[in-house]
């Protein structure tokens, strides 16, 4: 993924945080989005770890060692930030408080199966908080590469590896494209500038309704 | 980025209660309970209501008031010894009481504000309010499934609240208020106190904004916040 | 019961208040049994309503209108007191973390069953926090006038009225004798002054093992 | 009355922990891990313990001492991935690794300082740790009974705590630190400042001092304790 494409994936993913949202951003790719949002969104961030109202990295020199995100960034704080244990933290999260959470894929299916966590025999460092985020957050957005490295889609018709939760994504934005999962299947809804919807079908591993209007660019 | 505003007038938060509702209310006794949002819930006059709090307040004040006004048909609580208008529409049959040990009743709210479908417990398996429950065999021994106790609105005692709804509790006036603020589809706030974001420090911060979806500043604070004379 | 048995009764109960203790006094009779405290007492009042550390009852005119404990007196606080919600309340009260309770009856059973909050048709305000301290205290106290009223024995071989929680009980302390709950039945071990051991015997609903040895009298 | 002092050396404290013991600890990363704690129970030397915390730190420090010591039979954790050896040592069979959804796992834990037997939810369904749990009908779905999860020992690091053990947490420090405080047996807590009775404010204390068994005051902070850098 180049990283002009990498870019315009996250200020995509970030125009669809709408102002008064409560929003838990996944490790990696999804963290990055806060850059990408206006200045002076009105949004309240939840790290997993116990935060709400996490603000922007803290640069070298002006960490506070006792403040953390879920992914281990020197974050700081906005006014109005909060504080709690990892019982209320997932409270938030199981409750339905999350109004989006974006996360990242390893594989992603056209019913909206996510897997994520594990790659049984060469990757299982635990769940974490992604099973959660994935089952009880209002909306689930996935950020991924639309394609592996090897060139295989990540966007398949069923999930090899084992899950993270079943049905549970709503949109995902790739470096070539907007996909919603709809109960008829993937549909295709953006477009990254100088992709074709071809371009989209062949990259990806399951069937994919392409509308017959123009479609959106970003 | 900055928290979003949530402050709102009273009576437009209330309006949103319709007949046939389910309210938690914060207090044990008289701290924490929401005596202006009550006043408000029945000037709106909402009916039918399932109201869920510790107790039934004193007569004429509190949950007193909603009786009075033929608004409630269901209670689901703890103690209503102090108020004997609550005992005798129970007796009467006029109010259908649901008695929980008080901290099962906390603790069903909270696994409401939890996510999660409920818990297992032997607390008053020896009693009268163990029948009909379902039995759950554990490693551990038999216990009763107590499920999740959610409602639809959630009106909240606060002694201060920021803009964005983080709230704190004043002493023995906490009690079930932060439970009640993570168990509702709505949560309504009233603070003696509102102020700017960063006016409560994020450490000392008792229910986490994200939980609060509107807050009302009270007024000069009524007589019945007060020291009640015996 | 004369003002003078109670008093002495409630010195007896207060005498086996510990140092280091984590104590709950249920509303009534047991709550008068701070005032029997030694000064300095190292003990630790907890209130069901979210306290940690009452302190003796407030003046009046010096009432904090935000502080009560669970039986709506207005209470001071110690130094090192803290306040929690009722979750955590009776976190404390169900995980064992109480050392002690002492609670009124309506009657007690040789067996150790408590029954204290309905009496059916005739009052039946709701259980309160009565089941959790009474199942879950570490060591549960019963303070009661020895016979009601009436005359009647409130301690009885098997209980009539609804319980509280069966087989609870480890000590009654009464206006005439400390009578502790054993494997073996109902043990008297202290005697009220001025009171025989057949007094307590004729005016006990249920057998009671009167010791060969001389007892204690308080 | 005045409310016991529970302040104690720190090698006394741990010298409690027998082999086979379990221990939770607290921490999420760095922030919130007693690490002086984990050091003393380092040079004690129990063995053969299951320790329960929600990650495995990264090498070279924390739950990696006791790793690297030979010290743990088993972890309950949710995630492991920034400690290579805690992997590898999966890997091979050397050490038994048992993985929860991390808000499950604080709620397990919450559950045993609760005092029920365990919670019902349907978080996981969906996943291979659903496999072999026990499946509950409720009026609301069918759910998995998580089992409260309870330890021996807690070991717990504080900002400030007082003499009778009411602790209070710094920013996100406090993570699992209030939670496994309520869930064992013994709770030892470390804290950076140690203050007289009245100290913190009955208001602002996060953990209250009946659940706390031993308070033990920090030497001036080891580097371990500070900003990781990368």
């Amino acid at each position: 993924m180049s990283s002009n494409a990498r870019s315009r994936m996250l200020a995509r993913a970030a125009a669809d945080i709408a102002p008064g949202m409560c929003v838990n951003l996944g490790i990696g790719l999804p963290t990055q989005v806060v850059a990408h949002l206006p200045t002076g969104a009105q949004v309240c961030l939840h790290s997993e770890n116990g935060i709400s109202g996490v603000g922007p990295v803290r640069p070298a020199g002006q960490e506070d060692r006792n403040l953390i995100d879920a992914g281990g960034s020197y974050v700081s704080t906005l006014p109005g930030a909060a504080f709690f244990d990892s019982a209320l933290s997932f409270a938030i999260v199981r409750s339905g408080r999350l109004d989006l959470t974006l996360l990242g894929a390893f594989e992603v299916a056209a019913n909206g199966d996510l897997a994520n966590w594990i790659i049984p025999g060469r990757f299982s460092p635990g769940p974490g908080g992604a099973i959660e985020l994935a089952q009880r957050a209002r909306r689930v957005g996935v950020l991924t590469a639309h394609v592996d490295k090897a060139g295989n889609p990540k966007i398949v018709e069923r999930c090899t590896l084992p899950l993270t939760a079943a049905g549970c994504v709503n949109r995902i934005y790739s470096d070539m494209a907007v996909c919603d999962v709809t109960p008829d299947g993937l549909v295709l809804r953006e477009l990254a500038e100088g992709v074709r919807a071809e371009d989209v079908v062949a990259a990806t591993g399951a069937r994919l309704t392409v509308p017959d209007t123009e479609l959106p660019v970003f | 980025m900055s928290l979003p505003d949530k402050t709102c007038a009273m009576a437009e938060a209330i309006a949103r209660i319709p007949d046939g509702a389910s309210v938690m209310l914060g207090g044990f006794g008289v701290p924490g309970t929401p005596f202006c949002l009550i006043e408000a819930l029945v000037e709106h006059g909402a009916r039918d209501l399932t109201i869920i709090k510790n107790d039934a307040n004193e007569a004429g004040i509190g949950v007193d008031w909603l009786l009075q006004a033929g608004q409630v048909r269901r209670l689901i609580t703890s103690h209503i010894g102090l108020n004997p208008r609550a005992v005798a529409m129970m007796n009467d049959g006029s109010l259908d009481v649901e008695f929980n040990a008080q901290g099962i009743l906390a603790e069903r709210i909270r696994a409401a504000g939890a996510g999660v479908m409920g818990f297992v417990t032997n607390i008053g398996m020896d009693t009268v309010l163990a029948e009909g429950k379902q039995r759950v065999e554990t490693a551990t021994g038999e216990g009763m499934f107590e499920p999740a106790l959610h409602a639809d609105f959630a009106l909240v005692h606060a002694d201060c609240a920021d803009h964005f709804g983080n709230l704190s509790f004043a002493a023995s006036a906490r009690n079930f208020n932060p439970l009640i603020a993570t168990a509702a589809r709505c949560v309504i706030a009233e603070a003696e106190r509102v102020v700017p974001l960063g006016g409560i420090a994020p450490d000392d911060v008792h229910t986490p904004g994200p939980f609060v979806d509107h807050v009302v500043e009270l007024p000069t604070l009524p007589e019945v916040y007060g020291v009640v004379q015996r």
